[in-house]
């Protein structure tokens, strides 16, 4: 079966090679623009918290390996991390979306995003990995495809 | 495209104008240039964003902080932003606190 | 150890990705833009050659797999795949390239691009998989970096 | 950035003009856009590649097909190729079969 896989070092410098990657996959299941572009940002978003709370304030190093699956129906992407067991399903929606910025704890925007992008958004915690997964609808493919 | 920022002051007013991709690898750079425009204690801030093609929420936490930095009343200026941030900005709520324009209006920022 | 590798489908679509990816190689290495180009086109014309002679006219289907490594001197690129075995290296440099074009046979010119952009090609073939490897040194580092 | 193609004949001039990245996936259009020009026996076939950002020697192979296709008297005019596109023709010789042009220059080109 043919693998579609990047494996990056946990680190921010590697957030760009994850975003072109995944837009990648987006064109390949010819996502429009608004939804290639939220997808990018809900996989940019998990990534960057993995390097940042999973590895470096854990003070723990390791790698990031995302790899994406197209069905007709769905694009998904997998991304696999050995960093600190963290479920962002537990995190609750913001209720302070409307308030003005000075009254809001900096932070807690990222979880928000990364849901927000995807149709459906799953965790699970296997083998001691971290398994973050997000589903997105493609368009209905036209006949003259 | 890489990420790039000038800042400039002058007459009370901070512009920031940025491109490429604000994340959380950058969103550093965008933060001291906040700091440091701090320091003048600016009336508005301009923060200029016609080529900035991805802003994460790297970017937005930047804002706050800048709010926190600059003080409450500081007006904070989101000039020429692409559709796709400006989706973002909106759907965090952050539209409510700060001004969105299409391009540069001098006399509704520096007035 | 960090890794960095990208594995991909052996198809025309996936050119893309591994551009991207080499890129990203490059940008961490400080190349500057023309040796990132000439490196990318380097790595892009060895995976076309991969992709069309060595899986599709050979009937063959498998993975392409690239991965970097930047150290103090040099940025290095590599490549495996399991399709035909071949060695660029056999392939004699074009003593043609000053002819009018239609005098031309058609092709020949893709390895030679893919020597030209680097500072040294390597080639073997090892437990089943060709082996490709690409080096470029890198500039040289200034003290306030 | 995604290759785009668009191809238009008048006059005995064909003029191709791409844009993005053409590598070994999308040469195949450049090759149906030539064959189609061909009919159209044009003395010139000047391709436009301003926002070109990327040609791989898939691109070449095109032009060879062009020459053979259209004959060896057409007269081919690559406009506004990026510099890194331009060293790739120059590396190959192709400089010497193509003519190359900073701007497009209808006296030279139409004439
Ligand atoms: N991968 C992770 N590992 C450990 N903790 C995490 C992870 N992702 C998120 N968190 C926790 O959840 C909080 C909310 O994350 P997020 O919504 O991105 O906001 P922020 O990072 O700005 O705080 C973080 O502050 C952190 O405490
Ligand atoms: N990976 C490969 N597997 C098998 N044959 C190859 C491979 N790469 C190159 N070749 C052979 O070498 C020739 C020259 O390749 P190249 O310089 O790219 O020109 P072109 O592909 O235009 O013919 C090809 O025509 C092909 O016969």
């Amino acid at each position: 079966m043919a693998t579609n896989t990047l494996t990056v070092p946990g680190n921010l410098e590697s957030l760009k090679a994850v975003r072109d990657f995944v837009k990648h996959a987006a064109t390949e299941a010819q996502l429009d623009k608004q939804s290639s572009y939220r997808l990018v940002l809900s996989v940019d978003e998990i990534i960057a918290n993995i390097v940042i709370h999973g590895y470096d304030e854990a003070g723990l190093r390791g790698d990031i390996e995302v790899g994406f699956t197209v069905s007709p129906e769905h694009l998904r992407i997998d991304v696999f991390d050995r960093a600190v067991p963290y479920d962002p399903n537990l995190h609750r929606t913001p209720d302070n979306l409307d308030d003005p910025l000075e009254n809001r704890p900096i932070g807690g925007l990222g979880v928000y995003l990364a849901r927000q992008g995807t149709d459906d958004f799953q965790y699970e915690h296997v083998d001691g990995r971290n398994h973050n997964t997000f589903i997105v609808k493609r368009p209905p493919t036209t006949s003259d495809d | 495209m890489a990420f790039n920022l000038i800042s400039e002051s002058s007459n009370g007013v901070t512009r920031i104008t940025m491109s490429g991709e604000l994340d959380a690898s950058v969103a550093g750079q965008f933060k001291t240039a906040v700091e440091q425009a701090a320091e003048n204690k600016p009336k508005s801030l301009a923060l200029i964003m016609n080529d900035l093609s991805y802003m994460s929420s790297a970017g937005l936490r930047a804002l706050v902080f800048a709010k926190q930095k600059m003080g409450a009343a500081i007006r904070i200026f989101v000039v020429g932003a692409q559709e796709t941030v400006l989706e973002t900005i909106e759907m965090t709520g952050f539209n409510h606190s700060v001004i969105l324009l299409d391009a540069y209006d001098a006399a509704q920022i520096e007035g």
